[in-house]
């Protein structure tokens, strides 16, 4: 285990300067995720419009890998429908699993979706306390989707 | 002074190599380490004299009882208890407070009753009161921290009226290090009529504790901090307020009597241990009160100071780094919390751990404390008897690490 | 088939000779020896791989957590529970009862409502509800036992109505042996709207339990009567009633978030597991539970059940003895509750402690059944998977030495 | 540690045959004891009349040690003044103590209150557990003057 396969550049670029770090005027779907053992705090607003996600709110506080995790998924998902979302959270958290690095969507020739910079928090399975870090921000997204859906 | 390399041969733990590093282990005040005397307590136990206590007639179980009960004495005699039947064993720190909480606070608080804590409390002294005002309609009240991370006496002392029923107060925050002055506390809530418990937790590992002249009425703590194993705590009580509180547990060996629908209680401690005691864990506290009291708990206290007055001043080295907590060593254990802006808590203590240096990183049960001081999290080292200078110093370094890591070396 | 010879190899203290003999252990339903496996598996935590678990994001708490863990998962697979957070580990069986009674019964038992048992109930099935009825205002009744030792379930049917909120009955009697029907007990509980709790303390250790069938919506037992540690016991619970019912105790870990004035739970099981879990004892747990699948549990009953029946059999033998309990080994456990008139059942312990047979001798915390039975005093045998024919011929011998003392011979 | 030590026959004899195993009529001093591990349970009842002990009733149930001390208790208490009572509880409590093999008082030649048939209690502490059963009559003996004493 090397701490630079953690803590990769781009990681610590969205750590430092998140994207998407904004609480959104008109959110349609809402979600409040925590982790109670490190205190890791998470809001996802979105705005879904015509089965769309035309807007998204990351904040909250926490360490490097949550807070970039974050960052890298509202850049993810933005302007993604909500079946595209689905893929991308099932890939992500195929990835953060023990047998993530079988996963042929982590094969950048591989079509559909891609991970793009996620892909750089693949280090962090080899620290598995902190996968719950990372998956922080995903888990707190479909909980936000599935509030939208049951309300639609 | 501590010969720390005999007391270091003890604990065989300490010989492990993390991630192909020495181990600097600073998490003691999380739970300490356990020396070789302690395991073999027990496991002798199990191997020779096992059988439940107070229960048979016969040769092992009489040994059990009698190796029971001779822990309780050790625990009263490490104490200054007034007898041995001040001494209850319970599950841990959390439990005694629960016990005090539920038995005494249960059945004795009425609305407009104020229980009186403080803000740098552990969840284990706020959240049972939390679930008794709810269940009684008394209500919780707090003391509030001076800037230099001392309680404010000042505004404390006008909380003290009659309405104030008893008063739970850490004995050593286990975030911040301080020791809130006990004797002063007492003499405000014997003064409007209120009973006192310390949280001990902390206080108890750390520093010499004479009940007799603590002023406190009731005092919980954990052995698992102590030296001892996990699964055994203690809540010490002055024998005639044990005699009037109600148990909180009902079960066997508590009672006198018991008919359909009333039972009698047995006399104390009895009537607080409901069921089979964890008594082989008790047992292993006693042999841990037994290697403390041998290197003497002055030296403990000693020992910790100066290993914290070290570390206070290789922290002041960290550019950035701030301590939450007293900057001296007065009226301090060694539990040193630290935020270094621009990496979170738990980014330090993965690299930190990286490199063979075991601190805590979180909340450390505090939330209140912690929002209080506008964090959400910080790193927490902590020191025992068998910690050196070296470990520091490997905390130090490795904080350097991770500041390279995290660009923040001179950039 | 069991290899008890092998097994007795796994128990060191059976080496033990007591006033000179052979030692005939037969106090297992008070409290069971250990194997080498269970205390090498603590022992290997403490000396390798201990920190506090939960909280700390280094290296040797993660394997403490990791151990702890499986642990819970070992638990949840011998019971067959739906998931590992159906798992709560507490103190004792004694305690999990009272997280019961107070989680649940405090908060959702009122006027009017029935809590219903059984007179066959341990002391820790009776006095927590003593306690919660008087809070709460609700109402304890009792279901009563036939001339052959059994729960009248005839009786017992009529006392189930829609007053009755929750039924707590015992899975066997630590007296009788007696094994009650739960699954029927289930059926009318469930019928009037009830929740059943089972008192697994002798059942667990003694029969195989699948939690999915059993009936019960709530089980508690202690693990040191199944090979385990003392310190550590478990309430099994179902999923969605854990996730609704209150947890008892408060403190670190069992929040999610703490504010000044209230907090809110974390998520099962730790909602219920207040602050620093006994987690060395829950591992010691896990070593005990493996043990006893590899023997497996259809293996452990049939040998209790052979040497139950042999033990009824030779007992029978002892002129003037009678045995409280039923006459035959359906549905019935082996601990074995006699009375041999003109000996004082604990003048029949001392004796049979000099012979080198340890047995119980008192009201094994079950008062209102020895009463009930008009007895203040009776001994019992119990067995295990490392007793055998020769402990039981050793008891009885000992009755004639007993017998012989008191004149009672051909007198 | 024998057996025929702690079972000796004059104390089989008590137990099978207690002595003073009755209820008083018009008692005045009355005091129940019990030991809550064993279950056994004594009543002591006293008539005090100028100073000295003219009945006593001791009932309840127990094993063999507890049920015999009661028995040979009721002997030696009957006719005496609380003040040798007194000396006599303290010395049977003596001879039940650890070093209670070296009192005395257990010298058949010393004058003063003596023990009799009591010192067949003698082998009773050999066996710790079961000096609680030989002590019980007597704590509640002297819990009965006590009451007597404080209401006088
Ligand atoms: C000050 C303080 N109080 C209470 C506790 C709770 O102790 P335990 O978790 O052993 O019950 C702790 C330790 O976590 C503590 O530091
Ligand atoms: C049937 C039954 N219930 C409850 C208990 C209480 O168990 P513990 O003392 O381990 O809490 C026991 C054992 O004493 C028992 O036999």
């Amino acid at each position: 285990m090397a701490l630079e396969d953690l803590y990769r550049e781009v990681i610590l670029d969205h750590y430092r300067s998140p994207r998407n770090r904004q609480a959104l005027d008109r959110a349609n779907a809402v979600a409040d995720g925590n982790n109670p053992l490190c205190g890791d705090e998470v809001r996802i607003e979105l705005l879904i419009e015509g089965g769309q996600v035309t807007a998204i709110g990351v904040t909250g506080h926490g360490c490097s890998i949550s807070q970039a995790s974050g960052s890298m998924m509202g850049d993810a998902v933005k302007g993604r429908t909500i079946e595209t979302i689905r893929t991308l959270t099932g890939r992500f958290k195929g990835m953060m699993s023990i047998d993530g690095a079988n996963d042929p969507g982590l094969d950048p020739n591989r079509p559909g979706a891609v991970l793009g910079d996620l892909e750089s928090l693949q280090g962090v399975r080899k620290f598995p306390v902190r996968i719950k870090c990372a998956n922080l921000p995903w888990t707190t997204l479909e909980e936000a989707i599935k509030r939208f859906v049951s309300t639609d | 002074m501590m010969d720390t390399s005999a007391i270091r041969g003890d604990f065989p733990i300490l010989e492990r190599r993390i991630n192909g590093r020495r181990m600097a282990f600073l998490d003691s005040a999380a739970s300490s380490q356990k020396p070789v005397q302690v395991l073999d307590a027990m496991v002798d136990i199990y191997r020779n004299s096992y059988a439940n206590v107070h229960r048979g007639a016969y040769t092992l179980s009489q040994e059990a009882t009698e190796a029971y009960e001779e822990a309780r004495h050790k625990v009263a005699v490490f104490l200054n208890a007034a007898c041995d039947e001040e001494i209850i064993f319970t599950r841990s720190a959390t439990a005694a407070m629960n016990l005090f909480a539920y038995g005494w606070g249960l059945n004795t608080l009425k609305p407009g009753d104020r229980i009186l804590t403080s803000v740098m409390e552990h969840h284990a002294n706020i959240v049972p009161w939390h679930i008794i005002a709810r269940h009684t309609g008394a209500e919780l009240c707090y003391m509030e921290l001076t800037d230099g991370f001392r309680l404010d006496m000042e505004g404390a002392r006008e909380r003290f009226d009659e309405r104030v029923k008893v008063v739970a107060v850490t004995g050593m925050s286990n975030v911040l290090g301080t020791m809130p002055p006990v004797d002063e506390l007492a003499g405000l809530a014997h003064g409007v009529g209120a009973v006192l418990l310390v949280d001990g937790a902390q206080l108890v590992p750390h520093a010499p504790v004479d009940v007799q002249t603590l002023g406190a009425d009731f005092l919980g703590f954990s052995g698992h901090k102590m030296l001892g194993p996990t699964g055994i705590g203690v809540l010490w009580g002055r024998r005639a307020l044990l005699e009037s509180m109600e148990p909180a547990e009902g079960g066997g060996e508590m009672i006198r009597d018991v008919r359909l629908h009333e039972s009698d209680w047995a006399e104390v401690p009895h009537k607080f241990e409901a069921g089979t005691p964890p008594f082989v864990e008790a047992i292993g506290l006693g042999a841990a009160v037994d290697y403390l009291s041998a290197i003497g708990m002055e030296n403990v206290l000693e020992h910790d100071r100066e290993l914290t007055g070290y570390a206070l001043e290789r922290l002041a080295e960290v550019p950035g780094l701030s301590v939450q907590g007293p900057a001296d060593t007065v009226d301090r254990g060694g539990a040193i919390s630290f935020d270094l802006p621009g990496i979170h808590a738990h980014d330090v203590a993965t690299i930190l751990d990286q490199e063979g240096v075991a601190v805590r990183a979180g909340h450390h049960c505090a939330k209140p404390l912690l929002r209080s001081l506008g964090l959400t999290a910080s790193a927490r080292a902590s020191f025992y008897v068998y910690n050196v200078a070296e470990d520091v110093d490997a905390l130090v370094d490795a904080l350097g690490v991770a500041r390279r890591i995290f660009g923040l070396d001179g950039a």
